[in-house]
């Protein structure tokens, strides 16, 4: 199977989709490019090139560079969702949601249900997440706790190209506004992903490791670092269960609990602060439905109390690092 | 074919009816709902719209069940100038079963996707980013339709506001943001927390063709959508209406207004539109008082049998908490 | 002691450290009410009435009325917070944060820790919280999780009248910026409160019912309903120990973890859809520090992930009700 | 006790040596940051002033310490104009400790709140409202202090820049609106994004004092600021100024600007207002050719040094990274 890229995987489901669907378009802040300057348009494809390509293909009136300025931008989408688009909105770094949170939150998530069902919104916000990136505190951080908490919302964290793909398309073919939430330290690392449309559900984890000691979660870019760490344990004998939810609303709690009825032990990896981020809500959702299972405290390995430092060397300890996540685990085994 | 003396107005007997019984309707919707909220059975809070009938009737009165709008907390006056069902709304400020929104959304989020209406919003500011994307699709769709923003004099000073009109400029979507100056937000006047001359010289500013008109006369702001919709449906541009209105009640129902005088209120209430409206077709002799009565008694039994109907129906069913928060989850 | 509500405990600390420290304003909508009317300012005091009597006694320049733009007003206020003032600015509905929430959880919120340690910025949110007011999807959420989750960011949630102005009084005169949670529903509760200024300190809860079989926290309006399951249960001889932590963060670990050190249990009953929420969090924090003391499933008693619903008999459902919180307690207990 | 020839620019030899010293100094230390980041020597990404230095250093011109300003993405050169340390800002920008903000904020976060400057803004928009706070500080304790905002082309259609607009005339404070339209928001030109004629002129109908200048004439944009500091410092009055600037490098630095023609770039390039500045004064005969270049050695050295003490400065000590979100928690 061919190799490509995370940023590739996603150019390539968007593109499918737009070719498949007339009404998927695309809008936001240099999705193409250029516009108004002096050299042709949709030479950029969004900041990281993500959308590279799309506007050649499918024009202006379907990759829409706007302003900068995000409430209408997520206004605009929620809008064109509700009367027969299927918008595909960008917030360039995740951590911009604050300009533009009411439409998410308050409006695209909530039409369906104060309307009494009678509303679809079909929208899918991408957007980017994730420290070490050496961006400072506005445009590094992980904030899918804001988003799993809101009824409405959908909220997707592919860890791999395949999954991006997959969940993409999901998301896109989804009547239900999504957040789509794309790891900068992701983009160009490369997997085995096929050429056709394929779709990875939502509410499905993936149980990328199978052990029988201690269940370890590891959401984004801390899968890997959790799956890192639970090779080099194994030659240590500690044999690691891990799974990645892949999507945080819906959560699958089903293959987590049967985990934990196996392993009794729960380690959650989390980008994000520990105040009421999912690894505390995953950790509340074991401590609720497999207690009786649980053999040893739930460890949360998650960043501090602290904005995103700009200085690589604590941004790099903000983060759950290798030694964090193993500590951790040794610490439930104990 | 107009009747006679139509031409004056450019309207039709018939469309000078539809107008006449949506601006009654409002009216007296309101009145209801004013009682029967003091009678405590409409619960939380509502704001009505008497007073402002003909802004939202005359921007409304040449869009089509596929145009759209966008509206505010103060609501049932734009849903019903766009045709929805009044029974269908009572049940809902009543939060029954069978209301628009099957008692879910309330006075402030009516909404009714078969006409339009795309929902009364109780965020400050929220409708027009959203209209923006209704107008969106009507381009990428390419079917001529328009959308709506209504929004008030205290939301024009909103920042979606703003971003909503630049943005309806850059993407050149048929947007129609209707300010309704009613001279308070709340309970501060327009005259304080609108810094700028005014509001539609401001939008004017953004780019887009913005006039003011005088909201209690049914005939001029009708005028000045015709317009809007001309280069909306045609050339896809934006427009800003600016309707000045009078707001004849409270912010809410209930509200003492101690900030404004009795003065400043009667001769708020002197304005009404509706009594304009008679005035002015009955001077060119196109419906007569008689006719405008008889409407006035049909409408007034609709809303009382959709109060009746209201007033017997149950809550929703414990059963629907859960229900319709996604499509699938 | 003389009796006050919880509306006036508030307008008194705020009126006596307005008196004590001229560097005090207030700002936002209708805080006065009345300017550019027809009949005088000052009448309304916030919709609430909360305010009642601030404008007549400091006049225009002490107590603003804002045109409606929540993103100036928490902007404006961080910036003056951050230039020498003590500003007390209102959102009107903690829904309302949607339109502004970039400037409390990047701006103010950040403001110390993105600038080295070198800005100070004493500034209070005031808004208003929860459900049961036949208010509607946008006018009716508890949004703590939202705030709790902000490192920089400090989360009052006051339950009672004494509590109100105390705690007040001590968000005033804290150097960070904190957000305060009024309860729509509490606001005509009287207790007891002395005419004098004193401090409730963040960070310390409050164990309003002593017990030995089980651990029940309760936020904001949710405490009492706790107090009351827990007082007809006593008549059943379950003896239930009732904690408010009056700020969820600082958040009191100690008072939680000894309590659920000597009882075992622990329900929480918190006002906010289920995922990422504060009894999420809660329930982490005691699965992860209090683990062997557990003796049985930690119960959330939260509402559905769902907005919240107008008709009056799904938003009484919709919020936790003594039913559920005693069977969450007998389930425990089972 | 001008100088000789003043007269023309108004101004002393003294400071004009100062304005000079001042952006010769952003464009030296915003070379060097490409240089050092091009070495991997600064870590994530940078946005750099260069070409536009006449805007912030004639904007700050004839602020003291004591007056504010809030900044962008883009802020390096508003920190010099505005008297910060460029030693500590290059060991800021490398994230090392003793940096400006102690290497907690970085290129885009830079703050010295001793020298009136509260912060870089990585948001766009973010700053408006905040110096809206400022003023609103300044207005309260009397002291005639102004507040400045400098935002960009593409933060001109935020909603926060107009709500801070105007909230800024509803309540009549020192702030003054400064947006330096450098033609491009990242890759999308201005002329696409802002909907309006210009952004002075949709500025202005907000209700305040509002011009274009141009912003590669250092004399311009000092005269525009003095006419708003007078409104400011006495009337506390808000002023919005465009500065029309050029950007001759990239959004950030690596950006390939496939967006720009080679002839666009050039033509912009061509416009030097540092050169604008050395002409100037040469011609009127305040400054000397040996004069600037003394002026450039300086610099220059001062620039080596902070970057020396940048390169060998430690990054913070881990034990920082929980310390300062509270004062007290
Ligand atoms: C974002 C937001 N801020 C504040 C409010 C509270 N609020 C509801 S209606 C209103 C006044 C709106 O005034 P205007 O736009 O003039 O409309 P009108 O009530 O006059 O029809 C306010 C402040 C809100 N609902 N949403
Ligand atoms: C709210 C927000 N949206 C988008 C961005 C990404 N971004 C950073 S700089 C920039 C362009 C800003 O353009 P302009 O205001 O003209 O400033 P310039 O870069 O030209 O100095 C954008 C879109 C951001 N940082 N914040
Ligand atoms: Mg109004
Ligand atoms: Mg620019």
């Amino acid at each position: 199977m061919p190799k490509k890229s995370y940023r590739q995987a996603i150019n390539e489901a968007i593109r499918g989709e737009m070719r498949r669907d007339p009404s998927v378009i695309v809008l936001g802040e240099d999705v193409a490019g250029g516009q108004g300057g002096t050299a042709g348009v949709g030479k950029v494809g969004n900041i990281f090139g993500v959308l590279a390509g799309l506007y050649d293909e499918f024009g202006p009136e379907r990759v829409i560079d706007t302003p900068i300025t995000e409430s209408a931008i997520i206004g605009a989408a929620g809008g064109a969702a509700m009367t027969g688009l299927r918008p595909i909105a960008e917030i360039m770094f995740a951590d911009f949601v604050g300009v533009c949170f009411d439409q998410i939150y308050n409006q695209a998530a909530k039409f369906r249900y104060m309307f009494g069902g009678k509303a679809k919104t079909p929208l899918v916000i991408r957007t980017t997440i994730g420290a070490g990136f050496r961006a400072g505190a506005q445009h590094s951080q992980t904030l899918h706790p804001l988003f799993t908490m809101v009824p409405g919302l959908k909220v997707v964290m592919p860890t791999n190209a395949y999954d991006a793909k997959g969940l993409m398309i999901e998301a896109i073919r989804d009547d239900d506004p999504v957040i789509y939430m794309e790891s900068k330290l992701l983009y160009d690392v490369e997997d085995e992903v096929p050429d056709e449309a394929y779709r990875v559900p939502f509410g499905e984890a993936n149980v990328v490791r199978q052990g029988k000691h201690v269940t370890v979660v590891g959401m984004g870019l801390m899968l890997a670092r959790a799956q890192a760490v639970a090779q080099e344990l194994a030659k240590a004998g500690i044999d690691c269960e891990v799974i990645d939810p892949r999507t945080t609303s819906p959560f699958d709690e089903e293959t987590l609990l049967e985990s934990v009825e196996k392993t009794g032990r729960l380690v959650i990896v989390d980008e994000s602060p520990p105040r009421c981020g999912l690894a505390a809500d995953i950790a509340s959702i074991v401590a609720e439905k497999a207690f009786k299972a649980l053999k040893a405290p739930i460890r949360k390995v998650t960043c501090p109390h602290t904005p995103v430092p700009f200085a690589p060397a604590l941004e790099d300890e903000y983060m759950p690092n290798p030694r964090r996540i193993e500590a951790a685990i040794r610490e439930v085994l104990a | 074919m107009a009747d006679a003396g139509a031409q004056t107005l450019q309207m039709s007997r018939d469309e000078l009816r539809r107008a006449y019984r949506r601006m009654k309707t409002i009216r007296l919707f309101e009145e209801r709902v004013e009682k029967e909220f003091a009678a405590g059975n409409i619960p939380g809070f509502a704001h009505v719209y008497i007073g402002q009938e003909a802004s939202g009737v005359g921007i409304c009165h040449d869009l089509t069940d596929e145009d759209y709008i966008g509206s505010t907390h103060r609501g049932h006056g734009h849903c019903i100038a766009k045709g929805c069902d009044v029974k269908g709304m009572m049940l809902e400020i009543m939060g029954k079963q069978g209301g628009l929104c099957n008692g879910k959304g309330g006075s402030m989020h009516i909404a009714d996707l078969s006409k339009g209406m795309l929902g009364a919003n109780a965020i400050v500011g929220g409708s027009p980013p959203i209209a923006v994307g209704a107008a969106l699709t009507a381009k990428t769709k390419k079917n001529g339709r328009v959308s709506v923003a209504f929004s008030g004099d205290g939301a024009s000073n909103q920042g979606t506001s703003f971003e909503a009109m630049n943005m309806a400029v850059v993407l050149n979507v048929p947007a129609i943001f209707v300010f309704e100056n009613n001279g308070y937000g709340e309970h501060t006047a327009a005259s304080y927390a609108v810094g700028a001359k005014s509001i539609a010289e401001r939008a004017a500013s953004f780019g887009l063709a913005a006039e003011s008109v005088d909201g209690s006369d049914f005939f001029a702001v009708v005028e000045a959508m015709r317009a809007a919709l001309e280069r909306g449906r045609t050339a896809c541009k934006p427009s800003v209406i600016e309707t000045r209105c009078v707001r004849h009640m409270g912010h809410f129902i209930g509200d003492p207004q101690p900030y404004r005088s009795a003065e400043e209120l009667a001769a708020a209430r002197a304005i009404d539109c509706i009594e304009n409206f008679r005035k002015r077709v009955r001077d060119v002799r196109l419906l007569d008082a008689a006719e405008l009565d008889g409407i006035d008694s049909e409408v007034s039994a609709e809303i009382e049998e959709a109060v009746q109907a209201a007033l017997a129906a149950p809550q929703p069913d414990i059963s629907a908490l859960e229900k319709d928060v996604y499509v699938r989850y």
